[in-house]
């Protein structure tokens, strides 16, 4: 178990280096830099030259690259040159909503897309089947920046029962954060449940032909027995894939969402420093994302192995 | 079938000689094959048999590099085929073929037969499509299936007998000196069992083919087999002339097997089974005699020393520091 | 040699079936939508109807008339002629994505899964890197150093489903690879190449159409988010994305402007799955055989 | 006047930071922030006269070279520091340090140098006469507010985000692209005309949530535009919300650089603006809400013309000039990657369409914009000439020879000496003439044209009372109350 | 047949719907089952065996068209209320299935597997459930129970996993256990073994048992009546001894003869049974196995045969032209 931590670990630090590497040479690639941005339309050459100068910039990539690369391996991300924000400041304010937007999204999603998978499963090729892979697809037809107004206009606006934007910490009022997070949640659930469904369904579909289902039938068990206990386990594999992917990205691509509800998320703040060319904060972040997403990968072998014992116990 | 058996001991065809196989899963190694020796004359059918997972299967690849040895030695009419790769290797597996337990899977889904079974000349080196085309026709022709309705279909529009049949005919379009059955007729029924291994014993007696048999069914074993080997979790228990080792198994395993087979006779009333406990592991194998575990003449030697194969009666050999029949 | 003969002629004689009527009326309205928005979309050119660009800036947002007959936009532009040429933008992007992230996802992956060790963990790897990179920074790296058009925004696409198709084809080979059948190409001492291509290959593709299909659907989808965010492709001509995205500015006045195009993106999407699953169902050997 | 409550306010972007030296200059978002943590010298009441702020009177030597101001006593920084002539001074000389590199420096290029010769008395020492000093002054931008001397000393570089003024607002908590909240400085020298106990700051980047937060009451009010005309013209009829606008000075722009083809030909540029029709544009884009410009100034501008010398809208003459130029005009023209960029370039597009030019729209960034413009990578280029109070400024840097934003690429000595002369008069008379003449001229050469004036919005709910106008764009809530 | 009837089936036919038309997988099928007994049924793959079996325990696929009658202890099963079925199932009527691979959930333990029928139908309490669980795996000859309550299904072996099938079907004392082909998967060794174990258990607990299988062997030895099947439908029944010595089917005759026997030389051609079972989507017209059959004529393409009684009640076939001197008899 432990080596099994330890070499997860270790395949993390070449997938970050490769990351943060390929950031850099992109960032760096791109027209326009942080001197534009801070120059503004001051910017006559010659000044841009003294700030580049100033801040390093008109160094060779590879030295800025290895620059940076060392002071991280001391803990040190770096500041930002614009708002003078440590990366570890920013990102862990950031982090946080982001965070908790894509736990809330992935619960509402599951809690949609489960239930529904199991029974258009049971039934799979009914008229409830049907209408719900209808649905399902007119769901995936509805980007989220239509949905996302459509829920503000019906749920604060017309019905007022939630706010419309905004966003309060946890920590300061639990109830009212949540009351905050329920549509960017449920509009970013909207989006993934007819995925998550679809995926569940087809593997129900071939779990519940299995012959352990007949014997569970044969043995006389409760229907809901069967359908939670017998056959959504097994089904779940590509489910907690899925999942673990959708929750990977959500991390860092959530920007449209966290735009139109004006949470102060990790993907306005990529978006931010990539318009003012803010490289060190683009790093911090995208190298922070890369981890996590590479802790879902891991948090997701792990769950495999919580699931399916076989894969516990070493018979691939 | 007189003369191959006087053949045996000339002109060894393939041998095998203390060949090891092991394969790592899960940082466990499974002790596949053991130290396993044969050897099979030109135009002998030696049958193979033990229970399943005993390395049978792996024996049979390990033949054909399929899967690389640990150790020891496959030499083909004279030549080291561990010692090859690439081109030659290739050259050398034209000359074997190998034909599978599951003959659906054994044939791509997505191909038609025509292809199939023309595949091995294509790979060959034939290249001219009108003479590929006429040897695939003869061939399906031989095996009984009609090459103008099948060379256009799909696998899975035949049935299970049909495809073992498909099956035959790659192995024998490049008319091959050698052929590994591996267990070609348990996936097939009773009724279809028996016109498959009526059609290799006639493919046997029409193109001079020499056989590697491997199956679980003893009674399948014995109906083609000039002589039978025994294997029992990765080693070879005993090794015989077919109807001598049926008729007095010397290795306590050979009885037990031969014991448990159910006999369509209901006069018969099965005995109680005699063997006790499960087959044991092949990643811990028991040290000593393998069997011993569940053998009822196990003694203290048994679980020390790896018995050798040696000659109990005539051309029968067993690995057992006990042997039922000849001197202990 | 009795046992012998079988009865071939007969049983092949019983084995083709009436392939039609198992496809369904569902299936038949599903090609005829696509071939229909395939239609429209390349002959949109000739068919009768208004510039898709052309402005009536005081006839804006007007509604179903005879002139007009889906009405006009924001910007006073024929909306039918508008979703038509629209559908031109979002199958080119969401066919020809999905196409880059097949070849070059299903090739990798067939390499990873057939060759293993050490060249299967870097294509992993390489693949997890591409995953845990933030996808809009390509996107916003690509369009502000190339600039933005349908070429561009179709690369960038193609290259995010890489990893996806890449995992598709590595899972397939993976057990493919294991199938006797490959092993019997081995033993019959065919090359990798051959093997790749003529033993695993047909194999793979199916499971890679069928995601192919799925793929087409995300992507118009994902490319209207592109859009929004400023990414997509470079006006006057809009996808049902970008149309999606100008019509929410208005959604109390003229909601058609949004749902327009994602009632037709719909009905596009949900088409190419059931023609997929449909597809794979037909193609099923299992189920031919049954 | 009630006492008391608190108000959310929606602005369209994040707030960087106060420092100067890191961010420049303040966005409106910025200054709305900066309007209730600082203050000015002066601020300017509704008929656009300066009145006292921090200085209580000033006075102007003859040749308007000179100005003394007059400082209010007893004012304290929000950290306790003494408010006084050194530390606007020091304000002054941080920014126009050289060595600070501030790109806010250009904006205070016309002061030569500050001098506190007593603790209350600020001596503004000009580089050319200035009529209009007070008014100049008054913007909460980066370059007048008075900051803390000692908080951005000790402070460093967490000083951008932690300002300190002397402002009737103190900033409370400040969480990065969510909110900003400012709690009433009870210290504060005018504390009777403050009424609100606490201003929430939020970026509501989206226009639509922006509209539909003021809906529910997520949001007292919001900033907004022109192009945002449905929502207004809704809020316009909704007796719960109340909309207030200002008609500022400058426009919304586009530069033809001149020196490449066709753009380098008058006849295709003068064919080029003749084809706009700008009641129809602002019609299709903004429902009619944006003002026509046919010059640089702008109606909320003293700057009048009788003639400013704009060329008509003629669609005719312009398929004529460009027939005659000859050859086929192709262009690409610059635009930001968002919604009203692409918005606003469609519609250019088909106008110069119907005059037989092909443009072609060219999306980029906002971080790449600048370098292809101040880099002269472009053929046309969208632009805007901000709400100064004075046009000097901004005029002498975009159509002087030789500086860097001189977008058009064009040098003219007569142009140039127009320029220099309304610089050096004191004479606001002849500044106009000189302004207009200078309007002609571009008009004439049509080396930029004018879309629309800028006009600011601001949404509210009916409550919210007291809304000053909105100079340079600034929405300063600090003395609003709730009824 | 002395026992009173516990089952009886009564024209049991299950159609199928498929993409090739209607499948028809059981055919009029008749049946009767003794407490007590042991009926045998065997037949090649694919002759409807495993689907009479589920139209037994009506678990058949959703799509499938179940008529006539399963009369178990009195009650028809057919059209039985759903709720009481499934109290029915598991408690009198169980079933152990051909893969022991296949047929337990990978993902759950053994403990859990084998606790939850306890638990559904005796109300057993956990603790009592898990010591009766424990009971019963010793009784099935599981060395070491209590560890393997907490393991699952991969960590055993063939065998052992089949002994768990085994122990789930008999926990809750059922009157009834079908067995479908138990063996197949397994080696002859321990096919021997398992077979033991169910007589054993069935002597013990009096319960009546239906063995499917293929293979003729197992059914010779543990069985007291078999029931012929091809394509669907029973073709002979009757009680084991007769069954082998005077069978008066064709089909019985050729299956017999197509077995490898141990005692004959090797390279001895078998007979074979030429051919393929008919297409289930394409009903014969006359006797399912008259194109195969080597006495087959006219009539017997013409018309189905209905089962008809031999010598004894007992035993019955459906044949126009039954083997009265079989041939193959007494192998
Ligand atoms: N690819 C593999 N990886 C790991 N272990 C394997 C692999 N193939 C076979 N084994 C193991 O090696 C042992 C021998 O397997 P093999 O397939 O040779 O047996 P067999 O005698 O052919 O069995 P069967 O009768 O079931 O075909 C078994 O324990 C099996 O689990
Ligand atoms: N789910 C299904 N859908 C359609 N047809 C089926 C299904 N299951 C079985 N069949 C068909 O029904 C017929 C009877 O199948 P059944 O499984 O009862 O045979 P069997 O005698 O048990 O064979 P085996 O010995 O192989 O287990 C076969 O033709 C089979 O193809
Ligand atoms: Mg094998
Ligand atoms: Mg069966």
């Amino acid at each position: 178990m432990l080596l099994f931590v330890a070499r997860k670990f270790l395949y993390l630090v070449p997938v970050l280096i490769a990351v943060s590497l390929l950031t850099f040479l992109i960032a760096s690639l791109l027209p326009g830099d942080l001197a534009y941005t801070i120059l503004g339309d001051q910017a006559t050459p010659e000044t841009v030259a003294a700030l580049r100068r100033d801040m390093g910039l008109d160094q060779p990539i590879w030295i800025r690259y290895f620059g940076w690369l060392g002071h991280v391996l001391q803990g040190d991300f770096g500041r930002s040159f614009r708002t003078g924000q440590t990366v570890l400041q920013a990102v862990s304010e950031r982090l946080p909503i982001s965070f908790e937007l894509m736990i809330l999204a992935e619960i509402m999603c599951l809690a949609i897309g489960i239930p529904l998978a199991i029974i258009c499963a049971a039934r799979s090729g009914g008229p409830f089947d049907r209408f719900m892979t209808g649905t399902a697809f007119g769901m995936l037809s509805v980007p989220t920046f239509l949905s996302a107004i459509l829920l503000i206009y019906l749920f604060a606006v017309e019905l007022r029962w939630l706010p419309a934007t905004g966003y309060v910490p946890f920590g300061e009022d639990p109830a009212a954060n949540l009351r905050f997070m329920v549509l960017p949640a449920l509009t970013l659930a909207l989006a993934e449940w007819p995925g998550i469904m679809r995926v569940l369904r087809s593997d129900m579909i071939a779990t519940l032909q299995e012959d352990y289902i007949a014997l569970a039938k044969a043995k006389g068990l409760k229907a809901s027995r069967i359908l939670f206990v017998h056959a959504l386990k097994p089904s779940s594999l590509t489910l907690v894939t899925i999942t673990g992917i959708n929750i990977g990205r959500l991390i860092g691509g959530a920007v449209i969402v966290e735009t139109i509800f004006a949470l102060p998320g990790i993907g306005r703040l990529l978006v931010g420093a990539i318009a003012t060319r803010d490289l060190i904060i683009l790093q911090g972040v995208v190298l922070l994302v890369g981890a996590g997403f590479v802790l879902m990968n891991f948090i997701v072998d792990m769950l495999y192995a919580a699931l399916d014992p076989r894969i516990r116990h070493g018979h691939a | 079938m007189q003369e191959s058996k006087d053949s045996l001991s000339r002109d060894p065809l393939l041998k095998v000689e203390h060949l090891v196989v092991e394969y790592a899963v899960g940082g466990h190694i499974v002790h596949a094959v053991s130290d396993v020796s044969l050897e099979v004359a030109r135009g002998e059918t030696l049958g193979l048999v033990g229970e399943s997972g005993c390395g049978k299967s792996t024996l049979g690849r390990a033949v054909l590099q399929l899967r690389r040895a640990q150790s020891g030695r496959v030499l083909f009419d004279g030549h080291d085929l561990t010692a090859m790769h690439g081109d030659a290797l290739r050259k050398m597996r034209q000359r074997v073929q190998l034909i599978f337990q599951d003959p659906i899977a054994s044939l791509n889904p997505r191909r038609r037969i025509g292809d199939i079974v023309a595949e091995p000349l294509v790979i060959a080196g034939v290249k001219d499509p009108a003479k590929r085309h006429q040897m695939v026709c003869d061939v399906l022709g031989a095996v009984g299936l009609d090459p103008n309705l099948v060379m256009g279909r799909l696998p899975h529009e035949f049935s299970g007998g049909q495809c073992q049949r498909i099956c035959i005919a790659r192995a024998l379009v490049l008319n091959p000196e050698f052929i590994i059955c591996d267990e070609p007729v348990s996936a097939l029924d009773v009724s279809i069992r028996a016109q498959i291994l009526n059609l290799l014993e006639d493919m046997k007696a029409r193109f001079g083919l020499t056989l590697l048999f491997i199956a679980h069914d003893l009674a399948v074993v014995k109906a083609v087999s000039d002589r039978v080997a025994v294997m029992y979790l990765g080693r070879l228990c005993e090794v015989g002339p077919s109807e001598q080792l049926f008729a007095q198994p010397a290795h306590p395993y050979t009885a037990l097997l031969l014991e448990a087979i159910p006999v369509p006779d209901p006069d018969v009333r099965p005995a109680e089974s005699v063997a006790v406990g499960e087959p044991p592991s092949p990643i811990a194998p028991p040290s000593g005699c393998r069997f011993r575990t569940r053998c009822p003449r196990a003694d203290q030697r048994c679980s020390i020393e790896v018995p050798e194969l040696r000659e109990v009666a005539a051309r029968q050999f067993a690995a057992c520091h006990h042997p039922l029949i000849g001197a202990d | 040699m009795a046992t012998l003969e079988l009865n071939i002629d007969q049983d092949v004689a019983q084995a083709p079936t009436r392939r039609g009527r198992r496809l369904g009326l569902l299936f038949w309205i599903a090609i005829g939508w696509v071939i229909f928005v395939f239609a429209v979309a390349i002959f949109a050119d000739v068919l009768p109807l208004p510039s898709p660009t052309d402005m009536d800036m005081l006839e804006k947002r007007a509604p179903f008339s005879t002139a007009h007959w889906l009405g006009t936009d924001g910007l006073g532009r024929d909306e039918l002629s508008r979703v038509i040429h629209g559908a031109r933008i979002s199958l080119v992007v969401g066919i020809c994505a999905p196409i880059i992230g097949l070849t070059l996802g299903g090739a990798l992956g067939m390499l990873a899964g057939y060759f293993r060790g050490r060249f299967e963990s870097l294509v992993v790897g390489s693949m997890d890197v591409l995953l845990a990179f933030p996808p809009l920074i390509l996107a916003l790296a690509v369009t502000a150093y190339l600039g933005q058009s349908i070429l561009n925004l179709t690369f960038i696409l193609g290259v995010l489903g890489i990893p996806a198709f890449m995992r598709v084809a590595r899972a397939t080979t993976l057990t493919l690879a294991r199938r006797e059948f490959v092993i019997a190409a081995q033993a019959l001492g065919a090359t990798h190449a051959r093997i790749l291509l003529r033993e695993l290959l047909p194999n793979v593709m199916l499971p890679l159409l069928a995601f192919f299909l799925l793929g087409v659907a995300v992507t118009i989808v994902v490319e209207g988010a592109l859009s929004f965010l400023g990414l997509g492709v470079p006006p006057p001509i809009s996808s049902w994305g970008s149309m999606i995205g100008e019509g929410r500015q208005s959604l109390e006045m003229a909601p058609r402007l949004a749902f327009i195009p994602a009632i037709a993106m719909f009905l596009t999407v949900l088409a190419f799955n059931l023609i997929g699953d449909t597809l794979r169902a037909l193609t099923d050997p299992r189920q031919g055989a049954l | 006047q009630k006492q008391g409550g608190s108000i959310t306010m929606g602005l369209e972007l994040d707030i960087s930071g106060f420092d100067p030296l890191k961010v420049g200059v303040f966005d409106t978002a910025a200054g709305t922030a900066a309007a209730a943590i600082f203050d000015t010298l002066t601020y300017l009441d509704d008929k656009g006269v300066a009145q006292p702020k921090l200085a209580l009177s000033w006075t102007h030597s003859d040749d308007f070279k000179t100005w003394t101001f007059k400082l209010r006593p007893g004012v304290k920084f929000h950290d306790g520091t003494p408010f006084n002539a050194q530390a606007v001074k020091e304000n002054y000389d941080r920014q126009k340090d050289p060595a600070n590199k501030c790109r806010c420096a250009f904006y205070v290029a016309f002061i030569n140098n500050v001098q506190a010769p007593d603790e209350l008395t600020v001596v503004f020492n000009l580089n050319d006469p200035s009529v209009n000093l007070p008014a100049i002054v008054s913007p909460p931008g980066a370059n007048f507010v008075v900051q803390s001397p000692t908080a951005w000393k000790t402070k460093g570089a967490d000083y951008n985000r932690n300002p300190v003024g002397t402002g009737p607002y103190i900033p409370k908590s400040w969480i990065a692209g969510d909110r900003m909240v400012l709690e009433k400085n009870p210290d504060y020298w005018d504390k009777g005309r403050i009424y609100l106990d606490r201003i929430i700051l939020k970026p509501l980047p989206d226009a639509q949530s922006r509209f539909a937060s003021l809906q529910s009451g997520e949001a007292d009010i919001v900033w907004d535009d022109e192009y945002d005309a449905d929502n207004i013209q809704r809020a316009e009829k909704d007796p719960k919300l109340k909309v207030h606008t200002y008609a500022g000075s400058g426009a919304a722009v586009a530069a033809f650089n001149t020196k490449v083809a066709p753009l380098d030909d008058v006849r295709v540029r003068q064919a080029l603006v003749m084809a706009l029709d700008r009641k129809k544009m602002s019609q299709a884009l903004t429902n009619g809400l944006a003002r026509p410009a046919s010059n640089p100034y702008g109606d909320g501008s003293w700057v009048k013309c009788k003639d400013d010398g704009a060329l008509p809208y003629d669609l005719e003459k312009a398929k004529a000039l460009i027939k005659d130029y000859g050859k086929p005009v192709d262009f690409k023209m610059l635009f930001t990657a968002t919604p009203r960029g692409r918005a606003g370039g469609q519609v250019l597009q088909q106008f110069w369409k119907q005059a037989g030019a092909n443009m072609e729209i060219e999306q980029v960034d906002q971080a790449t914009f600048p370098p292809r413009a101040f880099m002269r990578q472009f053929q046309v280029i969208g632009w805007r000439i901000i709400d100064l109070a004075d046009p000097d400024v901004q005029m002498y840097a975009n159509f002087h020879t030789g500086s860097p934003v001189a977008l058009a690429n064009y040098s003219n000595p007569e142009l140039d000496k127009l320029l220099e002369h309304a610089r050096v008069t004191a004479d606001q008379g002849k500044r106009i003439e000189d302004y207009c003449a200078i309007s002609r001229h571009i008009n004439q050469q049509a080396l930029w044209f004018w879309t629309f004036q800028n006009t600011y919005y601001a949404m509210s709910s009916a409550k919210v009372k007291g809304l000053p106008k909105m100079y340079s764009g600034v929405i300063d809530v600090s003395r609003v109350w709730l009824e | 047949m002395t026992e009173p009837v516990l089952l009886s089936v009564e024209g049991v036919a299950v159609d199928l719907p498929t993409p090739r038309g209607n499948l028809r997988a059981v055919d009029q099928v008749d049946l009767v089952v003794g407490a007590g007994r042991t009926l045998g049924i065997v037949g090649e793959s694919g002759c409807g065996k495993t689907m009479l079996s589920r139209a037994i325990l009506q678990l058949l696929p959703k799509k499938a068209k179940l008529s006539g009658r399963v009369m178990f202890d009195g009650q028809d099963l057919v059209g039985m209320d759903p709720e009481r079925l499934r109290k029915l199932r598991g408690r009198s009527l169980a079933v152990v299935f051909q893969d022991p691979m296949t047929s337990l959930n990978p993902v759950l333990t053994i403990g859990t597997q084998l606790i939850e029928t306890l638990q559904e139908h005796l109300e057993f309490d956990g603790q009592a459930a898990k010591m009766r669980s424990i009971e019963l795996l010793a009784a099935v000859g599981i060395p070491a129970p209590e560890q393997r309550l907490m393991q699952y299904p991969h960590q055993l072996s063939g065998g052992m996993r089949q002994r768990v099938a085994i122990a789930i079907a008999l926990s809750c004392e059922p009157k009834l256990l079908i067995a479908d082909e138990p063996t197949t998967a397994l080696d002859v060794t321990i096919q021997a073994q398992i077979l033991d174990l169910l007589a054993r258990e069935q002597r013990r607990r009096h319960m009546a048992m239906i063995i499917i299988t293929h293979d003729l062997g197992v059914v010779a030895g543990r069985t007291d009546e078999v029931a012929v099947m091809y394509a669907g439908r029973v073709v002979e029944r009757a009680p084991t001894p007769d069954l082998f010595k005077k069978m008066h089917m064709p089909y019985t005759e050729a299956l017999l003869a197509a077995i490898p026997k141990l005692d004959t030389a090797p390279h001895t051609p078998l007979p074979a049974i030429s051919g393929r079972p008919p297409d289930p989507t394409r009903p014969i017209k006359g006797c399912s196995f008259s194109p195969r059959c080597r006495y087959a004529e006219g009539l017997c393409h013409q018309e189905k045969p209905r089962l008809t009684v031999a010598e004894t009640p007992d035993h019955q076939f459906a044949c126009f032209h039954p083997i009265l001197a079989p041939a193959g008899a007494g192998v």
